[in-house]
């Protein structure tokens, strides 16, 4: 059979809840009645992104899109809209500003929450192919820059474009430019930062496997900026195919003659190295990357100087992450005053997020600067996972902090971020349901940066260690109430001396959580008992045996073989060989294991 | 391999691409091609987008398809991998989402052979420049 | 570049060229800012200010985070407070951080009392520390020389700037990370199976009791109480300019006469001086330099130049282990401190009619190394060693205390004769350039037959790295270099290896400045001053000496007509030379 | 004398190697990377001869081992298996997975079953965020893994 029309109905949670799945019965019904189930298709999607106006049908050829669609307007739209030929004004989504319907889904792109600017190639060319990367605009920025522009007037563009780096502390990326550009030297550097290390965010390595060569023109183009002929991309040796797509893409640019001497004809020379990370979060870090790059142990230095004095091999060196420069060829070929339209006042264009945990679409996203939490959880990420509890949502990897209910509407950008006690970092967004104990949150990110900390200064050597231990104890039962008041005054203290971003920012997961969720600390110390039921030292499992039928299923997962009964009738935990592992709950059916 | 030397160079390499590119997405020619794009990337990957890929390549043929099958980036949906966008002549870019080589073969069998559409569509969520 | 900058420290105005930092500035106007990483010994490129420890933090008005003093420089318009709640407050929780992962057993540590981390506790009032937790653990390395036990180490990582960039050894370095971060050798080797030289500058320079030298002082008190022992000291040139900082007297103070006192009471049979041995090695060395010479403008090509002294014991170990290619160039001339052992148990116990296994000879040096010089096969005869065991300037200081030895109103004595007497030549061993100065008064005497008009050679003194001269030796041009520290050494090596040094002599000592910095020497806690005091004290006694030149020195003379005959005779060689091994990596493939 | 043992064809792959990269020091780290591909793990014997050829103090070599988690100075399982720790695993119960591990093999994080078939990292983020918790046998990927596959898991490869 040849299906001529399909109707494509949102299966999404959010709109399953509100009877997608009666909607696509309905449909079936009509379509039969009216013998056309060989011409139409029914079919229930992933999520639209736009549960707002849930539940969300589309038909296809014309791109129509029905929004809150109930199950009894089947029959109208098949009547119609299928046998007619008419749209079914009524169910249109009506733009709320002009007032009028819109019907193809083509012409209202607003729906649709995120704009893609750095990721714009991925997902749409073969990495590995140069040519289409030229055929979507590639190198015409380098070429604009080269054939067009003087170096000044590049920066001055990126200054006027307002874009800041997207690695973590947002410092505006033409000021930085400028600042290498002044110094004199015989030789200039410029780095890719691609050491994406925070746990939990992927973006970086997405766009150097999605589009390497928007890499290369940025790094280029920033070389002429600055004066530099050389290049230099610092990438995490666990990166293997971003690393193959990059030497890829950097022999393509090379044959093409987009790289190497006189590029564009203009006696501009550009090379590109690789170096490789090796597995230190704090290489992340601009001085520690450089010495690392030198072949020495990541540890930071002092700033200043500043890299752009004296960076790698005491040259002047500028260093942006990956997604900032991703930006860069987008800005010279539409102009800084398309990008500068985009985002907040303080913070221009757009950011990817890497949206994971409790949420159901787990993916990379990337939306306007501004965009609000509770958009990006809810309609772009479609909500919690299993109908849970939102709780909390942790922005900045190790160096930010938990938000809360109270924040979801607060526009994303740099400053609010950071006046909410948390930072854009670089774009780990994770989700956090009731299920999740926010001392343990905390305790995990300590063990990060514990773990990760290069030692040298001893506010994160010592101070992040007893930190981790503080709230190790308290998971344990074993805290005190003045154990938050050290965690509290130690937190600032390491904010306050720590050498560098790691360090200063380290505390940060502490802070918030104990902020925003001091009851649960309380809870830990004084009742022994851990709120979400995640804490092992504080909770035993146990069967209800009014609700345990003895299918058997929990015994047969058990590890341990801690559960035992007969069949048929209720099990029991031995507590004795219990690990807490959790495995029996995930298995049981009737939920009739719980932890107390 | 040709040298771009100028930016005139660039803007002829990159109209005679596009136009290749042009053909193979937008003619309206029963022969034309279709097109798959799986998403390639590390999480992509290690969920298996390879063999879907390879899976595609080796049964397109013997059912009579005429297709072109291209690697590409991370499409964002990371919940749904491994995804492939289909496009067909004259029609719409798909998004399969969890395309495992059983999924893949249904792909063929229905949506490419009789254009109906099979479960795990993931409707594209986002604007582009 | 005189460009000034004005600032305000605690609300007082203050100007200072560019480039200071805030914590030079405000110990400039009498603020003392409490530090433990930070070392500068200024005017000899020694430095280490990683801005690690973050005890020097200050508030800077307008910046979000405290700033390390030590590391931040000034700048025009800043105000800076540096005893603020909010700066007593990180401070002293940055201490508890530090005390929190070290032991305390300050009661039983060699520090006590000279310690940095102490000192700073107390200053910041530490009574109790309130974080409990895991403290890091590490073996005791036991080598002949020192005692590492990186349980105290708190990261300062000076040890490990002496180590690699002063002295280009790289026996120590950073290894692990974060919490596990500490110095060590590669794979936590011991020391004796690295490229440690045994220099001791990390021993001089470590604020805790990480690292300190071998104490061999209670095994000295036994011998001493052992009557079927007849025990005798020598004492090196650079102890008796130091020694007196441990009794608060005035750097630069040369206190020998007290010093030889104090070992009389503490009851040695004869107190020597290694001086005499001094004047020794510079005939013996004196000469093999002019026999080398003389072979070289008579045409021989295959003469081994430069001669290049073997008096310090670091830097034997350092090419025998770095440069075993060149190991013909050093002179073989033994040190002093061997020289004196092997005589004294030679000539001075026969005439004394002391059998060699009643005899104990310890010697008191400004030196760690002399330690593991003392052990060394070479200067054993069957077994006994020439010299028992060599004691630091600080352990003397120590045994002083310990023996209710009122040091300071002690009467200047002499030392015993006739291993006793010395020249000036011999005293300005213990800095650096000395050993050349002193050579050169000799060389050019024996190989001219003429008097010299000045014995000064200037060009070769101070606290340069790298010095050189030429000296007229009728009508031949003598170029001599002069390097101190190992890193200095280093780059005459290299340059030697590549063909491309044309001096005639060379005199290498370890450390900065000669022996007065020696690694067992009363501990300069970053006070460069204090090393050019103990220098100028060694010129000033040589100027005063009667006799300036090794060879004038009776004693010496009457050694050779005795027993040894002449310079480079067969008998010289036994007891006064030696020969130098490969003790670099051997790779072996199997 | 210290004496340094290794196999000639060892060391003249680490010359070769050193050579390639001009013996300059600033290369080290990727010489490491290069040295642990070819031996799987950096045992002394390989961070002397890197150390003499770079004209570098080994103690440099080993600081530098040390510092980054990527670097082994034990050799890994015949299966090596690598638990993600990223956030979104850690949420979605990373650890207990973990913990799992450790218990049925009895060896704890960076150690080697002493039958040498396994052995136990934890990695940050192999960015299958989609899948998680992931697990990492050579190079086989586990998705959505729950502490009582573990066991199956594992048998796979008995």
């Amino acid at each position: 059979m040849n299906y001529k029309m399909h109707i494509l109905v949102c299966g999404g949670t959010g709109c399953r809840a509100s009877a997608s799945a009666q909607i696509i019965t309905r449909l079936e019904e009509c379509l039969r009645d009216k013998n056309l189930e060989d011409e139409v298709q029914v079919i229930a999607t992933g999520c639209f992104g736009f549960c707002e106006k849930g539940p969300i049908v589309k038909i296809m050829p014309d791109n129509t899109f029905y929004v809150q669609v109930k199950p009894d307007d089947a029959e109208e739209i098949v009547n119609e809209h299928i046998i007619k030929g008419r749209k079914v004004e009524r169910l249109l989504y009506k733009d709320p500003e002009r007032k009028v319907a819109v019907s193809d889904s083509k012409h209202m792109g607003f729906y649709k929450k995120q704009l893609r600017i750095a990721l714009r190639n991925c997902g749409f060319i073969d990495p590995e192919n140069i040519e289409e990367y030229i055929a979507r605009d590639g190198y015409s920025a380098l070429a604009k820059c080269l054939t067009e522009m003087k170096p000044e007037e590049v920066i001055a563009e990126i200054k006027l474009s307002g874009l800041r780096g997207r690695g973590g502390a947002g410092f505006p990326t033409g000021m930085k430019w400028e600042f290498a550009s002044k110094y004199q030297a015989d030789q200039k550097y410029v780095v890719c930062n691609a050491d994406e290390g925070d746990p939990g965010a992927f973006m970086d390595r997405s766009i150097m496997e999605g589009d390497p060569h928007s890499i290369i023109e940025a790094m280029a183009i920033c070389g002429y900026s600055i004066g530099a002929t050389k290049g230099l991309v610092y990438i995490r040796a666990e990166y293997p195919l971003a690393i193959h797509r990059l030497q890829v893409a950097i022999k393509q640019a090379k044959e093409f003659g987009l790289l190497g001497e006189n590029i564009f004809g203009t006696g501009f020379h550009f090379d590109i190295e690789i170096r490789y990370g090796a597995g230190a979060f704090v290489c992340g870090e601009e001085t520690a990357l450089i010495h690392s790059m030198e072949g020495q142990r990541g540890e930071p230095t002092m700033k200043p100087p500043f890299p752009a004095e004296a960076g790698y091999l005491n040259r002047p060196t500028n260093v942006n992450n990956v997604e900032t420069l991703a930006n860069i060829p987008v800005i010279i070929t539409r102009g800084a005053n398309w990008f500068n339209k985009i985002g907040t006042e303080r913070s221009k264009g757009t950011k990817v997020f890497a949206l994971a945990g409790k949420i159901n679409n787990v993916g990379l996203i990337e939306v306007p600067m501004g965009t609000t939490l509770r958009e990006v959880i809810y309609e772009i990420g479609g909500g919690i996972k299993n109908g849970k509890k939102f709780k909390a949502v942790q922005t900045g990897g190790p160096s930010g902090g938990c938000l809360t209910e109270k924040h979801l509407d607060v526009p994303i950008d740099f400053d609010n971020l950071l006046a909410s006690g948390s930072m854009m970092g670089s774009g780990g967004m994770i989700v956090m349901d009731e299920d999740d104990c926010m001392v343990s949150v905390a305790k995990f990110y300590l063990d990060f940066t514990v773990e990760e900390s290069c030692g040298k200064c001893t506010p994160c050597r010592v101070g992040n260690k007893r930190l981790y231990e503080i709230l190790d104890k308290i998971t344990q039962g074993k805290g005190t109430m003045e154990d938050l008041d050290t965690l509290q005054n130690l937190s600032q203290v390491i904010k306050d001396t720590a050498l560098c971003g790691l360090g200063q920012t380290s505390p940060n997961p502490v802070l918030s959580t104990l902020n925003n969720f001091y009851d649960e600390y309380v809870a830990h110390i004084r009742d022994h008992k851990c709120p979400a039921g995640k804490c092992k030292a504080l909770l035993s499992f146990h069967i209800d045996p009014e609700l345990c039928i003895g299918c058997g299923l929990c015994a047969r997962n058990c590890p341990v073989d801690a559960i035992v009964g007969e069949r048929k009738s209720p099990h029991f935990i031995d507590t004795s060989k219990c690990i807490k592992c959790g495995t029996c709950i995930e298995k049981c059916k009737f939920k009739a294991i719980s932890t107390r | 391999m040709e040298k771009i030397k100028s930016l005139s160079d660039l803007k002829r390499i990159k109209s005679q691409v596009q136009e290749k590119l042009d053909l193979r997405e937008k003619s309206e020619q029963v022969e034309n091609l279709i097109q798959i794009r799986v998403a390639m990337a590390t999480c992509g990957i290690a969920a298996g987008s390879k063999e879907t890929m390879n899976y595609f390549i080796e049964h397109l043929a013997e059912n009579g398809i005429n297709a072109v099958v291209t690697q590409t980036g991370c499409m964002g949906y990371c919940y749904a991998e491994p995804t492939v966008e289909i496009t067909k002549p004259g029609k719409e870019p798909i998004v399969f989402g969890h395309v495992t080589p059983e999924k893949a073969e249904e792909i063929i069998q229905k949506y490419l052979k009789h254009d109906e559409l099979v479960e795990g569509i993931i409707p594209v969520n986002y604007n582009t420049i | 570049m005189n460009e000034n900058i004005t600032l305000k420290i605690d609300n007082r105005e203050v100007s200072v060229p560019k480039g200071t930092t805030i914590l030079e500035a405000a110990r400039g106007m009498g603020i003392d800012i409490p530090t433990l990483c930070y070392m500068n010994l200024e005017g000899m490129c020694i430095k280490n200010a990683p801005a690690s420890c973050r005890l020097c933090v200050v508030e800077v008005k307008g910046r979000r985070n405290l700033a390390p003093s030590c590391a931040t420089r000034c700048e025009n318009g800043m105000e800076v407070h540096t005893n603020t709640i909010r700066v007593l407050n990180a401070r002293r929780t940055v201490m508890e951080l530090i005390l929190s992962d070290h032991p305390s057993d300050c009661l039983v540590c060699a520090k006590s009392g000279n310690c940095e981390l102490q000192n700073a506790a107390i200053k910041l009032g530490i009574r109790e520390i309130p974080f409990q937790g895991e403290q890091t653990e590490y073996r005791v390395d036991l080598s002949p020389s020192i005692r590492r036990d990186m349980s105290k180490c708190i990261y300062c990582r000076r040890c490990e700037t002496m180590c690699n960039q002063v002295q280009t050894v790289g026996a120590l370095g950073a290894a692990n990370r974060g919490f596990g971060a500490v110095v060590m050798p590669a794979f936590d080797l011991d020391l004796k199976d690295t490229e440690c030289t045994f220099c001791g500058q990390c021993v001089a320079v470590c604020p805790v009791g990480a690292l300190t030298e071998i104490d061999h002082t209670n095994r000295l008190i036994r011998d001493l109480a052992n009557p079927k022992k007849t025990v005798i000291v020598q004492t090196a040139p650079a102890v008796r300019a130091a020694l007196g900082e441990e009794f608060g007297l005035e750097p630069g103070t040369s206190v020998t006469g007290k010093m030889v006192a104090a070992l009389r009471q503490l009851g040695f049979a004869k107190v020597f001086d290694t001086d005499f041995a001094a004047d020794l090695t510079i005939m013996e060395e004196g000469t093999e330099l002019l026999g080398r010479l003389g072979a070289f403008l008579n045409g021989d090509k295959d003469v081994k130049l430069p001669i290049i002294t073997s008096c310090c014991p670091g830097w034997v170990n350092f090419f025998e282990k770095q440069f075993p290619d060149l190991l013909d160039l050093p002179s073989s001339a033994r040190s002093p401190q061997q020289m004196f052992g092997s005589i004294a148990k030679t000539y001075w116990a026969e005439k004394m009619g002391i059998p060699r296994e009643d005899l104990v000879v310890v010697s008191v040096m400004p030196c760690i190394a002399k330690k593991f010089e003392c052990e060394r096969d070479e200067f054993k005869t069957n077994g006994d060693p020439d010299v028992n065991y060599s004691i630091t300037t600080r352990e003397l200081a120590s045994l002083i205390k310990r023996t209710n030895i009122n040091f300071m109103q002690l009467p200047d004595e002499d030392f015993d004769a006739p291993l006793g007497e010395s020249t000036g030549a011999a005293v300005i061993f213990g800095a650096s350039g000395g050993v050349m100065e002193a050579a050169l008064r000799t060389a050019y005497e024996l190989q001219t037959g003429k008097t010299l008009d000045n014995v000064n050679f200037e060009n070769v003194r101070g606290m340069e790295g790298l010095k050189e001269a030429t000296i007229d030796v009728n009508g031949v041009e003598l170029k001599v270099a002069v390097a101190h520290t190992l890193g200095n050494a280093r780059k005459l090596m290299e340059a030697i290896r590549a063909g491309q040094c044309h001096y005639h002599a060379i005199e290498v000592m370890a450390c900065p400045g000669g022996c007065i910095g020696g690694g067992g020497q009363p501990l300069h806690h970053g006070n460069s001053e204090l090393l050019k005091a103990r220098t100028r004290a060694l010129y000033t006694e040589d100027e005063g000496k009667h006799l300036r030149k090794s060879h004038e020195n009776p004693y010496i003379i009457s050694l050779y007509e005795e027993f040894l005959g002449k310079p480079m005779s067969e008998k010289a060689h036994h007891l006064l030379h030696t020969c130098y091994f490969n003790r670099g990596k051997e790779f072996i493939e199997q | 004398m210290t004496q340094i043992k290794l196999s000639k064809c060892k060391i003249d792959q680490l010359v070769a190697l050193c050579d390639e990269h001009g013996n300059q020091p600033g290369e080290l780290i990727n010489i490491l990377h290069k040295a642990q591909e070819l031996f799987g793990y950096l045992p002394r014997e390989v961070q002397e001869v890197i150390a003499r050829q770079l004209n570098i103090p080994v103690s440099k070599v080993y600081g530098v081992v040390t510092f980054y988690s990527f670097f082994s100075m034990t050799p890994k399982g015949e299966h090596p298996i690598s638990v993600c720790m990223g956030t979104a695993c850690y949420v979605r119960g990373a650890e207990k997975v973990l913990d799992e591990f450790k218990r049925l093999l009895n060896i704890n994080v960076g150690e080697t079953t002493p039958d040498g078939k396994f052995s136990l990292t934890s990695l940050r983020c192999v960015g299958a965020c989609g899948l998680a918790p992931v697990v990492l046998i050579g190079e086989k990927v586990y998705g959505r893994v729950v502490p009582g596959d573990v066991e199956k898991i594992l048998q796979e490869f008995q």
